[in-house]
């Protein structure tokens, strides 16, 4: 029994993809599919830009839209609150890749829905997910919301401020973005979100 | 200004199959429900119908499982296995076996017809209205408002009449027909506003109606022409309700895929 | 079986001998039996160090089934630290990729240079052909008519070890004149020590940082990321000067976005506010260094307000940059950075960084740099060289006068700039010239001639006048295809290579062992040179028998073994980074003719220099033109990572980055495509536009390493554009005889077709390695 | 089975005198006019080209080339898109079930058609029905991907005449098993 959760520190991320190729590696993602991808925002106008780099991935949401509308409860969530695909169930309707609002699904060619884990395996081994592993800026940091010691709670007790993706779909992230760069956190300008 | 390293998974998940799917359920649903509404009320001759309604299902079925990727894995057996109400795939996969099972008790003449009918109007219900409610259960996909729930099951049973106006003599599918178009019609010409009371996705959700919104005019003008030719000439009018319900059902769910979190947002 | 064998010679040419019966057979395993996960299975870990840049981290390579299937940092490695960047993740993507080099080639006689007509041959043909000619050369010219370029961590054996054996002084690594010369020099001729190849910034310590021109975060050197993300962490303030917002500067206070090529004002108006406020440290300067008197008499004119004109940054912001760095000194720094030719005045301009820094009193003082120590390595002990090895490095000796032994003939580049190390761009004119005398012979090792060094045309026409052209390399790429002989060695995944010794705060050994074995007929450096060198009659100079003897050796000499090596991956010693552990043991660490921080340089007035930086005004923009600024990729190194799928699918191509009001008045659009002209006429692309509020107007960007033209790295060719190809032009930097590659404009060329590339996702399926 | 295996043996090794020997004493013209004539085909005439020209044209085709190999000479290649991948691997446990090691000489892929040519002539008495597998699991696939791309990039024609040859003789195979 855990809540794991990944928080990302925007204010040391550089964007640099580290992440996202340790990935593709220790998960053996398919070409043309990505379970993480780095996103670069620009904001402002010369000379006064912003630019956020943001790293992004499945959010193991506390109530996830992917898993209800599942006809055969291959997508899951683990009792340590990992939303998790079980292939031998999938029966690769796409349902779930429809009902992500952060696109975090891809229909993998094996025929089954895939998508981050946290490196489940990994964890269950007590190590990091291989993305935090290998992170040069040290901006992720990945631990057990339940456990009073994991230092998830220091960074939250530091950071200026804490944004979810889209958090109008109730959807309760457990990955969250720590000191967004521009006062909106993590939305554009003029984008929809923001009424 | 916006740029990745990487992909989101934003790519179709959907593809012309998918719109098949969308027609052959609607058919089958539609012929299975006006086949249990003929049962209800004379049970004599329903055998045609049957096995017609039968045939759609299994074309269903069977263009479901050629698309779909887990093809030979077998997992489709967790439909089955497995309680998910949530699930809208789930009510349909139920829906459409239990259709086929009454539908085959009929067509064979075994056991009380009018309750085997009684039972296919529930189960061809759940066919008519599963489509609708998948897309409508996506709160991330502006384009699929609460509208849908009732424009499929609407446009599902027209697409259903347009057939059978050509089967079936006029005098008894083309009224229905009229109005399962009127019906269409009057939800399609309603969806845009849908769009634009859609609260926080408004913006997004006319911005990717405006995106083209050429063929969803084409098809609301078929509309148009199905319900007016209904009683005059009701061959073509079926040829028209069946374009036009094709159209906007296709449209919306192919266009309602794209992914506002990635260009948009 | 016999039968077989008999009917098999049949036909001469089927007896391939590749397969034989065992007799016994093994077990039957179904072919639908679950694809295990490569983690399920039994993973073994091998030490080594990375290849993919040339900063060296130590990486713990994954191998399952016989397959390296991920590659981790080592854990207790100082540059790694258990972390790694995308480019060092990836290299496995390049060690099972099917276009790699795989058993030698000759060209086939009568066909040219360039035609790519080859034939296979064996190792033995192959080497036996290069030693005939290069002693045919020799002969007729003498042993320094060959020149020998080199870069990755495998040079050691072909611009150092065998050319100094051979007796050539012309060996040279773009890493070099094209990268870290000026730095170097600079830094020889003020402190009297290297930079080196890791920049010795006290990162952690210090509380004010001021990049110029540094894309940290950009070129992701893994180590100095860690740090640099670290000191922002714990409150370091920091100051980012770039034409363009880059990504340090995403994260820093100030941004100065300074007029191309001014950047020397800069500095000298911050040593003037510093000494005419008094905000120096007076006491560090006059305990470590000479000559600050003339600097402050030199220095007068360099006002705030003299600066603005040139730099367009307000004298106002000039002045509280510098009060704020005096507030932080000594923890206050402004790193090195490492590709510093820029516009020709590199060297003055490096001196002027130092002299800042030392004015802050930071050099040798926590929080500003530290003294990097290398570690305690004994070389192998064979006979003297001849010859010294020349190439330098990214921390190449460049300092002191060269004495030449007697019958051998000076670099040829020798009179054309100060400093002590080759420049590589300069030894392509004797190729063409034979002037000061002929180069005939080229033996190129993992360099790619045609994206890294400047004026591609001439290099092409150079290398069809040799008499012998050697390629050493993984790839087929581009230039390899020209030579006469390719030789394919197997990648770094595959091979031992020489110890590396890192200059650090901690110094420390690496060693590069094989994670598998190599695949088809590819054979490490190594023994590619121990070959070439028995055949060039220089036994004497490998009388080591292989490379684990020969590491062995070495390491027992400094008391360790090479099985403990492979045990540990990285041998830590102890440092000595500050001044005042030097002190404490009564040792001077500034190897300067005066023995301490020379703010003036007296052996530079010597030889006609300006003993103290003054500022030269860039070449000037022609008018219609912008300047063509170039960085880096986080995910790509150089131009040798845009065949791997893998970093390809992260970042497919480069864009021009046009400030978005230029672009909107000379009418392009966003993520258009374009062609971008420079002022000799060379044309590149097609290439995408990004519009942009992160550039100044005056000046366009390019991420280098793309627009390969050579169609066989499938996945690279065609995508973006070469800043390199638009180098045709560079100013010698007549110090460190860096190659200054800031002058070349450009103009943008509207109505280029849109490029139909597939996928990258598409191309890798289609060839997934 | 035999010959198709040992032409293809001849054919993918690297171009040398005994290839040379082949094509001056006609060994290899006949051996291609029998493998035709069993099953209805005109027998193909093979180019005169010279040992250097094969040599070229060889290593453009399968071995190095800046414009990227046209066609990499793996036979699991063309099937997984992938070197060192499932389908090797299975090729691979094939060669073991039918007693077959890679001999220690032997500096390539086990997939490599020569190798192949040779495991399919090696199994073709022994066992015919292995030698069959091998031919259409892992020769046809190839031969089909490959087949025009090497028509359209060789200059001497040799390796486009017998690579057509061969993937027509399998379809006839084909079409007589069918």
């Amino acid at each position: 029994m855990a809540r794991y959760a990944m928080l990302i520190d925007l204010a040391a991320c550089v964007g640099c993809a580290a992440c996202a190729a340790a990935c593709v590696l220790e998960n053996e993602a398919p070409p043309g599919h990505n379970r993480l991808w780095i996103r670069q925002r620009e904001l402002g106008s010369f000379p006064n830009v912003i630019v956020e780099y943001r790293p992004e991935q499945c959010l193991h949401c506390e109530n996830p839209p992917c898993v209800p509308v599942c006809p055969t409860g291959a997508s899951h969530k683990t009792t340590d609150g990992l939303v998790m695909v079980e292939v031998e169930r999938c029966i690769a309707c796409a349902a779930c890749i429809a009902a992500c609002p952060y696109d975090a699904r891809f229909m993998n060619p094996a025929g089954y829905v895939d998508k981050c884990t946290f490196c489940e395996h990994r964890v269950k081994e007590g190590q990091d997910p291989a993305c935090v592993e290998t992170c040069p800026t040290g901006c992720r940091v990945f631990g057990d919301l339940d456990d009073p010691n994991s230092s998830l709670h220091e960074w939250l007790a530091k950071a200026e401020r804490v944004d979810v993706l889209r958090p109008e779909m109730g959807t309760g992230p457990k990955l969250m973005y720590l000191n967004t760069p521009s006062k909106l956190g993590l939305r554009n300008p003029g984008s929809e979100v923001e009424s | 200004m916006t740029a990745f390293y990487g992909i989101p998974g934003a790519e179709a998940f959907w593809h012309w199959t998918t719109l098949v799917h969308f027609l052959l359920v609607a058919l089958a649903g539609g012929t299975a429900f006006y086949t249990a509404i003929v049962g209800l009320r004379e049970p004599g001759n329903l055998r045609g119908l049957a096995w017609l309604s039968l045939v759609f299902i299994i074309l269903d079925l069977f263009m479901l499982w050629a698309e779909s990727p887990a093809r030979l894995r077998f997992s489709h057996i967790w439909l089955f296995l497995s309680f998910a109400p949530l699930s809208a795939i789930w009510w349909g996969a139920w829906g459409l076996s239990l259709s086929a099972l009454m539908l085959i008790l009929l067509g064979t003449k075994l056991g009380p017809p009018r309750f085997w009918s009684g039972m296919l109007a529930l189960s061809s219900t759940i066919v008519l209205a599963y489509p609708g409610y998948a897309l409508a259960a996506n709160a991330a996909r502006p384009l699929w408002d609460h509208l849908v729930l009732a424009l499929f099951p609407a446009s599902g049973l027209l697409l259903a009449l347009a057939v059978l106006v050509w089967l079936r003599p006029a005098n008894e599918a083309a009224p229905w027909l009229q109005i399962a178009a009127l019906a269409s019609l009057a939800l399609t010409a309603l969806y845009p506003l849908a769009l634009a009371s859609g609260g926080a996705d408004t913006r997004a959700a006319l911005a990717l109606w405006f995106q083209d919104w050429g063929w969803f005019l084409l098809g609301g003008v078929l509309l148009f022409l199905a319900a007016f030719l209904a009683r005059r000439s009701p061959a073509l009018a079926g040829a028209c309700a069946l374009a036009g319900g094709f159209v906007i059902r296709s449209w919306i769910v192919e266009h309602g895929q794209h992914s506002l979190f990635v260009h948009g947002f | 079986m016999k039968l077989n064998r008999r009917r098999f010679l049949t036909l001469s040419a089927a007896s391939v001998g590749a397969l034989a019966f065992t007799g016994e057979a093994r077990a039957f395993r179904a072919p639908w039996a679950a694809p295990q996960k490569w983690y399920e299975g039994e993973v073994k870990t091998v030490f080594s160090y990375c290849e993919n840049c040339f900063w060296k981290c130590g990486i713990a390579v994954k191998v399952a089934g016989g397959r390296v299937r991920k590659i981790d940092g080592q854990p207790a490695n100082p540059k790694s630290r258990g972390r790694l960047c995308p480019r060092g993740q990836a290299g496995v993507a390049q060690l099972y990729d099917p276009d790699r080099l795989k058993r030698p080639l000759i060209r086939i006689d009568g066909s040219s240079r360039g035609d790519g007509k080859y034939r296979e041959a064996s190792w033995e043909e192959a080497l036996d052909y290069i030693a005939e000619r290069m002693l045919g050369i020799k002969e007729k010219y003498g042993p320094e008519a060959i020149a020998w370029f080199g870069h990755g961590s495998g040079d050691k054996w072909f611009v150092e070890y065998l050319p100094a054996a051979w007796g050539s002084p012309n060996a040279a690594k773009p890493a070099v004149s094209i990268c870290t010369a000026p730095r170097e020099t600079a830094s020889q001729w003020t402190f009297g020590r290297p930079i080196g190849g890791h920049e010795p910034v006290d990162w952690t310590e210090t509380r004010y940082i001021v990049l110029i021109g540094h894309h940290i975060g950009e070129d992701t050197h893994n180590t100095q990321l860690q740090d640099f993300s670290e000191a922002l962490r714990l409150g370091a303030k920091l100051v980012v000067v770039d034409p363009r917002f880059s990504t340090a500067a995403s994260k820093a206070n100030r941004w100065l976005p300074i007029k191309p090529g001014t950047d020397l004002a800069l500095l000298l108006s911050w040593i003037h506010v510093l000494i005419k406020e008094n905000l120096f440290d007076r006491e560090y300067i006059k305990k470590y260094t000479v000559g600050f008197e003339e600097l402050a008499v030199h220095s007068n004119k360099h006002t705030p307000e003299w600066a603005e004109k040139i730099t367009e940054i307000p004298a106002e912001t000039i002045r509280a940059v510098a009060r704020e760095m005096a507030a932080a000194r000594p923890r206050a720094v402004i790193p090195p950075g490492r590709h510093t030719v820029w516009y020709g005045d590199d060297t003055q301009r490096m001196r002027a960084v130092y002299i800042l820094n030392t004015l802050l009193g930071n050099y040798g003082v926590p929080g500003g740099f530290y003294l990097a120590k290398p570690p305690y390595l004994e070389k192998y002990p064979h006979p003297p060289f001849p010859l010294e090895p020349a190439a330098g490095g990214c921390s190449g000796s460049s300092g002191g006068e060269e004495e030449l032994p007697e019958g051998f003939k000076p670099r040829a580049d020798k009179d054309k700039f100060f400093a002590k190390t080759t420049a590589i761009q300069e030894l392509i004119e004797p190729m063409l010239t034979g002037e000061p005398y002929p180069i005939r012979g080229l033996v190129a090792y993992g360099v790619n001639l045609f994206h890294s060094i400047p004026n591609v045309p001439r290099t092409k026409k150079a290398l069809k006048g040799l008499d012998l052209y050697v390629a050493i390399d993984v790839l087929p790429q581009e230039h390899v295809m020209w030579a006469d002989v390719v030789l394919p060695e197997c990648t770094y995944l595959e091979r031992y290579d020489d110890l590396v010794g890192i200059a650090h705060k901690t110094p420390f050994i690496e060693l590069r062992q094989p994670a598998v074995e190599p695949l088809w007929d590819s054979k490490p450096g190594w023994w590619i040179a121990r070959e070439l060198g028995l055949r060039l009659g220089l036994e004497e100079f490998f009388q080591w028998k292989d490379i684990e003897e020969y590491l062995n050796t070495r390491l027992e000499l400094i008391g360790s073994s090479l099985a403990e090596m492979k045990e540990k991956g990285t041998l830590i010693q102890r440092g000595r980074p500050y001044l005042k552990d030097w002190e404490r043991r009564r040792r001077n660490p500034f190897r300067t003719p005066s023995r301490k921080i020379e703010l003036y340089s007296k052996t530079f007035a010597d030889h006609g220099l300006d003993p103290l930086p003054e500022f030269t005004p860039p070449m000037p923009v022609p008018a219609g033109f912008y300047r063509l600024l170039y960085g880096r990729s986080p995910v790509h190194s150089f131009a040798k990572t845009q065949n791997n799928w893998i970093l390809m699918e992260l970042n497919p191509e480069n864009e021009v980055w046009i400030n978005r009001h230029e672009g909107e008045a000379i009418g392009v659009q966003h993520g258009e495509y374009v062609w971008i002209e420079n002022d000799t006429g060379v044309r590149e692309g097609p290439v995408r536009v990004r519009l942009t509020e992160r550039i100044r107007n005056d000046c366009v960007y390019l991420v280098h390493g793309f627009g390969h033209k050579s169609r066989g790295e499938r996945l690279a060719s065609g995508r973006g554009a070469s800043d390199n190809a638009l180098q045709t032009r560079y100013v010698l930097d007549p110090i460190s005889g860096g190659a200054a590659l800031r002058n070349n404009f450009v103009k943008i060329i509207k109505g280029a077709p849109r490029p139909k590339h597939k996928h990258i996702g598409q191309l890798a399926r289609e060839r997934r390695l | 089975m035999e010959w198709i295996g040992l032409i293809t043996a001849a054919t993918f090794r690297s171009p040398g005198k005994a290839l040379e020997r082949d094509l001056q004493s006609g060994s290899l013209q006949s051996a291609l006019e029998q493998l035709a004539k069993q099953h209805e085909l005109t027998p193909p005439r093979l180019p005169r080209a010279p040992l250097s020209e094969l040599q070229a044209a060889y290593t453009r085709l399968f071995a190095a080339n800046p414009a990227g190999l046209p066609a990499p000479p793996y036979a699991a290649y063309a099937l997984d898109d992938q070197l060192m991948g499932k389908a090797q691997e299975a090729l691979e446990a094939f060669y073991s079930e039918h007693g077959l090691a890679p001999r220690d000489g032997w500096r390539d892929l086990p997939d490599h058609l020569s190798a192949l040519g040779e495991a399919i002539a090696l199994l073709a008495n022994p066992n015919p029905e292995a030698a069959r597998a091998l031919a259409f699991g892992y020769l046809k696939p190839w031969l089909e991907r490959y087949v025009d791309v090497i028509a359209k990039e060789d200059t001497t024609g040799f390796y486009a005449t017998v690579c057509t040859l061969l993937k027509n003789v399998l379809e006839a195979e084909d079409e007589a098993q069918s």
